[in-house]
């Protein structure tokens, strides 16, 4: 999970004139021109080379021709989190270009289409102007594919650059491509146009290179909705109801090219599941909980906008406690908001959703690793706990591509939960009602339609513990408290903080979800440059368990790190942790939109840390 | 209309279950209320059509409508969901359980405002669920507003006058591809029990539209809802009888004036025409005919469109034989072999 | 506003034989029986002879036929929360006689219909059978109406027995029944008959008594419902877009009688007002944000449903800035569950709604005077601070009878907040811009369509503060920065608490809402029967104002007494005010739906007072 | 279908604005989009109206279409509200000024999907609303996924087939009292300009479906809602042409096949019929052709139904003249006396 603190290889970034795996490339288009495919080869020609990548892909909220940015991360300790700066920019957006070039350090290299022109902006920067129409015209003889094989022109003139073997580059080209020979050939003819043209035409200026590693091996590639719908199919899901909405549609789409591929029955070509694409939110998760109140594994898949719209029904979830397994991809708010930017901005709302007394669990991954692992746990623990159960993903996560170790293959069963059958009704000896705390651990036993075992009627909190319908204060009450009974036991089964003590360490970070990835950086960067040595607590769930309030009696500062603007997580520890420690919590807060990076949560502690 | 009533039920039915297994607990509602009438159409017609109550689900909204599943086959589990939410929770209900028979009940404001939305979309799915409005034209438990079927100019009890179009649910079903639409009254107890026969022997979905008064907020004069009004406009597409698969009477018609629909289950359903031109087959025909009595301001009721052999929503997902939800993990965990696989494409 | 605490008659309920204005009568009866007139007959009578009363009904989720509880509290030091002890019960009810009689206090009274044969349970008892089928059937001969009159018999007994002055009686009768001369003598007939009974058949046994008093003088009997839509009347709304729900339904139904009569301009007859039933509270608050959007005052009621179900436009309020005003008559959760029971359990729901970074402003009416003022407070806050605003009353508040000092013409003109207008927009000289803080205070101005301003486009956050599209992270930040700003502003602004400091306190209580009036008879109880002296901040908006933090750290233990079973304004204190404060906060909860009552604030505090 | 190109527009309107008035910002829609050809459509058609642009206001849901409003009309206010709900926001803002002439633009998925509650239900008010859905059959802002009016066996473009009935937006509005129903196509510039100005001329809710191919996503073979598909297909009920009131240019027609349709502004709209069968003022002549033409694969496009003189929701409610917007606190406010009165009755 965490980066690789050994091994860092000082002498491949020891001279100043070479600067080997540990830079940043990004190239600026526009969507829908294609370069997706060049962007995915340049990673993996890189990863393939042993060197830890990591690829985000920063997109406007249209579907062609607005400003993207692919920003690819080279790192030789093994950062995956999002760097600030921008070291090599291949500037392919006209309307951009300025802008983009203007942004840069001093020192850094820039790859553009010749006619910009961009070197007259500026002399501190490195320049390569690249006369990609006339180059693509010489091999690609069909004008309308030219704008599509141009964009493999810069993977070339890059392998040359940083010298990246372009077997690599053919290696991950025909991943892309697979058995479409005539596009291979292509495409391979561009790589070598390029890489051709950087060779006799450029004379590299800038200190960036790649070199070979031994940083990657066995590991993968993955986007965090593909690594979370593969969680889902080995969760056994049965029932899927969703919307589409950005950036979570790409979890239940690749969830239907999973389960059309492995979950249909071999003999007679039947499905093992039910995928719906609902009308709206709403019925997506009225399905979802009609589905797992007859006893499916039952899941729905959105982003903030939709969690807006479920609370009526999270609410009656909650209270009648029955299952339902909700991913949110959160994005920021509102609904006519950014919705391809990232945030960590659903953490209150989801804990809290639905009017009156509500309380959530919450899974929260920050690694593709976790996004396949909490997939499952999200299944067993709402149909154990019998109440909804948030995974609480984010964009970056979600629809960007990550490098991890290969998934571990679960070797505990499913957990279906309390489910009355014939031999459980037995041990009740006729007493069995629905909603009793035989086992004092505030969960019920629930029987299933259809199976023969005694019905009983299904309503929010007017029952009593026999699911009679009751308006009884008293009734009521205890129907609360169970609730709360029932909460604290999901507290002893939520996924536990990972914890990391220094023993010289004068504070303490607490963060969650991809925050991580910059936090770990951060914590190298104080330590390296600041001297200053920090624990740190990494939360993966809600309800928080009992090593954090430990944890944050340790320190009198700790600083929770979080993407919104609220503090929402410290607001949380707050409400729920204890109270004589809230003097301790301080925040830092990113919430630009981008994912956040290691310098800004190390300035944000250093800031505070300077004023004590 | 019609008021005979129905033949007096045997003491136990088909699978030897008395008329008691089919009871629900003792109603909260109006004494007098439409939605008890209903009640008590919906325990004999399981009764007499031998359902096993432990295969029923039961589902519903918000509403005094949507009270009543409490009301009747206590053996079945029920759902009382939230407003205008029934559809989708009887959706996931059968995608989970393919092996249920659902019946949701819902109301004039469940179904007609809050939960448009879903009632069209259940509509396109023709999931096998029996989908009944209890129809009263105002919110009934939220003490007698209009509802979006309260007819235009209908006088409400302290006098307001209603000003928006009626919405004919049975026409948007049919419009929307429901393939089994019917309109009865709860006073109607041959035609209903007909009509709920029907239902339970169709296969995909059924949308009844019952026209069931509200005695306490919506039985005046001036209402176009209240007893004395629909028994007055009640306008019967004529004479339904229905002959159960497991009751083979071979019945003999004379053709021209009465159509035999077979079931998919087999029973058949007889529908003795009092008007020509009505086809209960035809689209087009059952919408003139509820535009037609609508201008009249009368209630077309009983069986305005049936197509039997509609593919469902189980077939178009093809889903297996056995109820997703008892799928043990051999079925539903693919193999750690699945996973290497999985993980050789992403290196 | 708070329980006059001088002047209580000691020489009145001085003789232990002789309880003279303090307690309570309760009617056992069935919903839809139309005792509703005759227990405000009851009511008035009491408040008319200048003894302070309140009466609760507690009312079943149906229409007719199941067990409703209305409770009359006289109290002399006028207390009007709820009293936990019934001290003269009315068992009309066959169904809840046994268990009504059963939970009687030692020594309480009984009247109640002689076949229910009730004597027969206790011996502890002051029983007064009454044959209440023989004696209607003699004052009514239409055998239909006799369910009805019967009522009347109670009223009757209940005069003669309290010795209410039937005078009295029937002037609040004719209140009820105005000009229908027919109704008025049958009902006269029957309080007479059922007075004739008393005095000759009953022999007083028990010790309650009303005696005149001059603690109503000027005084009204209203519910908070009606008390808000005329508030809403006064505030000039223009469009109202509601949904029925229970128990908000009665605010906008007061609201349409009070604009048929107020509204209709005189000489065309026209409407100034737009009211539309919607098809439910989604589409409520759309028309809602849409017609604040175009320049009127609009306003939504709801309950926690409703609530739920608005949380998507409530966040595009937020961030697109438009004014929203939405009542929440708080019910307890969730949908199915019991919605004619009170509770205060949207608070953290309300304040937090959507996803996203959001906060909203929150009014918390106490009274029925507050509920007329705070609706019209919570307009001019909705436009003057350009976001939604939430007003938060309940069940208890909204549906039940409440006394209050008349209402106060407002002399503030209505604060339509920063429009537009030529003058302003030359101080512009050209360079508005719709989301630009040119005061520092947040607050941008706005234009309205149809005006000739100029147009802007609105969206969610995605604009700079010329309104223009922008996915900028610059852009994004400085909007909710500014949104955070304006937050701030809405601090200075809104309602400040009521704070009652005792020198001698050694712990101070927060309380808010309804439960003021639980809290202002505790504090007694706790000062004269356990000499715990108190001091009391009464919270009654949301943001907190500085004079919160003040209180809290004048004592080491703050209790929050609160309707609902998370302690949520407890949450919201330890999110938002000092944290080094944050161990002071106690709660004392109360949630079982109905209202709070006194007692139970004081043994909340004094238990954990024991326990220190 | 027709291909005409619309009369050049004079330099300057009837209000001596030019055409730049009412033009846009830059579209971010993909080239080619249906959507813009819509917009560019919008403009012309209230320049050659004369409407002034300070009057109208924009509203969308969400979605590739709900972002058309920035594309047109720039000096009017717009509002891209939340998805699905563009009806709602549009009503109360009219409700707040009478005086506004809103357009709302929606999209297949924002109208047929989660947003088909609210379309219903503004059919049912008849309010001054354009309500225009940019038909594409599918979801195209999130990547193509099938909407509501994907029709059946219509493929994606990775080859999955749509399984659900198409819903026909038109049916319903006319089933549910819209009182101006047309159904045209991006690609038929003359037929949507006079439908657009019909709908500018019109008091009362008009609904426009105006199919939109979405060349990104749904513009393949197979789909029946590409360019070339719609164009095969496109099944035009009659030539129409419209006569702005302020033009009174007195055309002379054999009545026999042309319709002229006096609007409430005193503008005409001609409709030269190709089908006899059609009768643009009978509901149910114009389900028929909708039927027919359905099961055909057809479009058929052109104004379906219309009700020029049927009262709107302003005169329902009984509004004041003015915008209740711009009520003076002295209209809005009630007296001390008043509040007298009312604590008089409450003592
Ligand atoms: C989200 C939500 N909004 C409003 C309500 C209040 N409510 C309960 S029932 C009802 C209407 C019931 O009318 P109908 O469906 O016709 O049933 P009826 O009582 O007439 O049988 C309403 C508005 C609710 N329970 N939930
Ligand atoms: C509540 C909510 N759910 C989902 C989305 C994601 N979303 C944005 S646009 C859209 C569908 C757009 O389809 P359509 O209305 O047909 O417009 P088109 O892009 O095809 O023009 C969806 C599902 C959203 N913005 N909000
Ligand atoms: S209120 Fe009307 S609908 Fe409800 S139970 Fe009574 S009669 Fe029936
Ligand atoms: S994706 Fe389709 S609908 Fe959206 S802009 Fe592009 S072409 Fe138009
Ligand atoms: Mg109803
Ligand atoms: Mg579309």
């Amino acid at each position: 999970m965490s980066a690789p603190l050994s091994a860092t290889e000082p002498q491949l970034s020891a001279s100043p004139s070479r600067i080997v795996n540990d830079f940043s490339i990004q190239v600026a288009t526009v969507n829908g021109s294609g370069s997706q495919t060049a962007n995915l080869v340049l990673l993996r020609s890189i990863f393939q080379m042993g060197v830890p990548v990591s690829g985000k892909n920063l997109f406007p909220s249209n579907i062609a021709g607005l400003p993207t940015w692919y920003t690819i991360r080279a790192n030789h300790r093994g950062y995956i989190g999002r760097k600030k700066e921008i070291d090599f920019l291949i500037a392919m957006n006209a309307e951009t270009a300025k802008d983009d070039v203007m942004s840069l350090e001093p020192g850094r290299a820039v790859v553009y289409d010749e006619p910009l022109k961009l070197d007259a902006l500026r002399t501190d920067l490195v320049f390569y102007p690249v006369p990609f129409d006339k180059i693509v015209a010489e091999v690609c003889s069909e004008a309308k594919l030219r704008r599509l094989v141009k964009n493999m022109i810069y993977d070339g003139i890059v392998a040359e650059l940083l010298s990246i073997d372009l077997a690599e580059m053919e290696k991950a080209l025909s991943r892309q491509l697979g058995k479409k020979p005539k596009a291979m050939a292509l495409n391979m003819a561009a790589l070598e146009a390029g890489k051709k043209y950087a060779a006799e035409q450029l004379t590299k200026r800038d200190p960036y290179t790649v070199a070979h590693m031994d940083k990657t091996a066995g590991q993968i590639l993955i986007e965090g909705n593909a690594a979370a719908a593969m969680g889902c199919l080995f969760a056994g899901v049965t029932v899927v109801a969703w919307y589409p909405i950005t950036p979570s549609s790409s979890l239940p789409e690749s969830l239907i090219g999973y389960m059309r591929k492995y979950r249909i029955d071999k003999t007679t070509g039947q499905a093992t599941f039910a995928i719906v694409q609902a009308e709206d939110e709403i019925a997506a998760l009225g399905m979802v909980v009609g589905a797992s109140w007859s006893g499916a594994r039952a899941m729905t898949s959105t982003s903030g906008p939709g969690i807006s719209l479920m609370a009526e029904f999270v609410g009656l979830a909650y209270y009648a406690e029955i299952p339902a397994v909700i991913f949110d991809i959160q994005r920021v708010g509102p609904s006519t908001g950014l919705p391809t930017r990232t945030a960590q901005g659903d953490i209150l709302f989801a804990a809290l959703n639905s009017h009156g007394d509500t309380r959530h669990v919450l899974l929260i991954p920050a690694s593709v690793e976790e996004c396949f692992e909490m997939s499952m746990d999200a299944f067993d623990l709402s149909e154990r706990l019998q109440t909804p159960v948030f995974v609480l993903s984010d964009l970056d996560l979600g629809m960007n591509t990550w490098m991890s170790q290969t998934f571990t293959y679960p070797e505990k069963p499913l957990d279906r939960g309390k489910v009355l059958d014939a031999a459980k009704l037995q041990e009740f000896s006729g007493a069995w009602g629905r909603y009793k705390d035989v086992d004092a651990d505030g969960i019920p036993w629930r029987s299933l339609p259809g199976t023969n075992m005694p019905a009983f009627f299904t309503r929010g909190s007017g029952h009593n513990d026999m699911a009679l319908y009751s308006e009884r204060p008293d009734d009521y009450v205890k129907n609360l408290d169970r609730l709360a009974r029932k909460f604290e036991t999901a507290r002893t089964l939520v996924p536990k903080p990972i914890v990391r003590i220094e023993p010289d360490a004068k504070i303490g970070i607490i963060a969650y979800g991809t925050t991580h990835w910059a936090v770990e950086e951060a914590r190298d960067q104080l330590r390296e440059e600041a001297g200053l040595v920090t624990s740190y607590l990494r939360l993966r769930a809600y309800p928080f368990t009992p090593v954090v309030d430990e944890f944050i009696r340790q320190y009198d500062r700790v600083y929770v790190v979080e993407q919104n603007r609220d503090g929402q997580m410290l607001s949380l520890l707050r409400m729920d942790t204890d109270p004589a420690s809230g003097v301790r919590l301080r925040s830092v807060l990113h919430y630009n939109g981008l994912p956040i990076d290691a310098k800004s949560v190390a300035d944000g502690i250093l800031a505070q840390e300077k004023v004590g | 209309m019609s008021t005979d009533a129905p033949a007096p039920p045997k003491k136990t039915n088909r699978i030897s279950l008395d008329v008691s297994s089919y009871r629900g607990s003792k109603t909260t509602l109006c004494a007098g209320c439409g939605h008890n009438a209903i009640s008590e159409r919906i325990v004999d017609a399981f009764f007499e059509m031998g359902v096993d109550p432990k295969r029923v689900i039961k589902l519903s909204g918000i509403g005094c409508s949507s009270k009543s599943p409490a009301y009747f086959l206590n053996p079945s589990h029920g759902f009382n969901s939230v407003h205008g939410r029934m559809p989708s929770v009887a959706t996931g209900a059968l995608l989970a359980n393919k092996d249920l028979m659902a019946i949701g009940v819902s109301g004039d404001g469940d179904t007609g405002a809050i939960g448009i939305g879903q009632f069209v979309h259940s509509m396109r799915r023709n999931l096998p669920l029996i989908y009944i409005v209890e129809d009263n034209g105002c919110y009934g438990l939220t003490k007698g507003q209009f509802s979006p079927t309260a007819d235009l100019g209908s006088k409400a009890k302290n006098g307001v006058v209603n000003e928006l179009p009626a919405m004919d649910l049975c026409a948007l079903a049919i419009e929307l591809g429901a393939s089994f639409v019917a309109r009865s009254f709860s006073g109607d107890k041959k035609q209903l029990l007909a009509v709920l026969k029907t239902a339970i022997a169709h296969r995909g979905t059924s949308f009844i539209d019952v026209i069931s008064p509200c005695v306490t907020f919506n039985d005046h004069d001036g209402s176009t809802k209240s007893y004395a009004y629909v028994k007055d406009h009640d306008e019967p597409l004529g004479e339904i009888s229905f002959i159960p698969f497991f009751e083979d009477i071979s019945v003999d018609y004379e053709p021209g004036s009465t159509t035999s629909v077979k079931m998919h289950d087999g029973s058949h359903l007889m529908l003795r025409k009092l008007t020509d031109d009505h086809n209960p087959a035809d689209k087009m025909s059952a919408l003139r005919v509820l535009h037609e009595t609508a201008r009249r301001g009368e209630f077309a009721t009983g069986v305005l469109y049936i197509e039997p052999d509609k593919e469902d929503f189980f077939q178009t997902l093809n889903l297996v034989n056995e109820p997703l939800s008892s799928l043990p993990q051999a079925r539903t965990r693919p193999t750690q072999a699945v996973l290497d696989e999985l993980m050789e494409t992403l290196r």
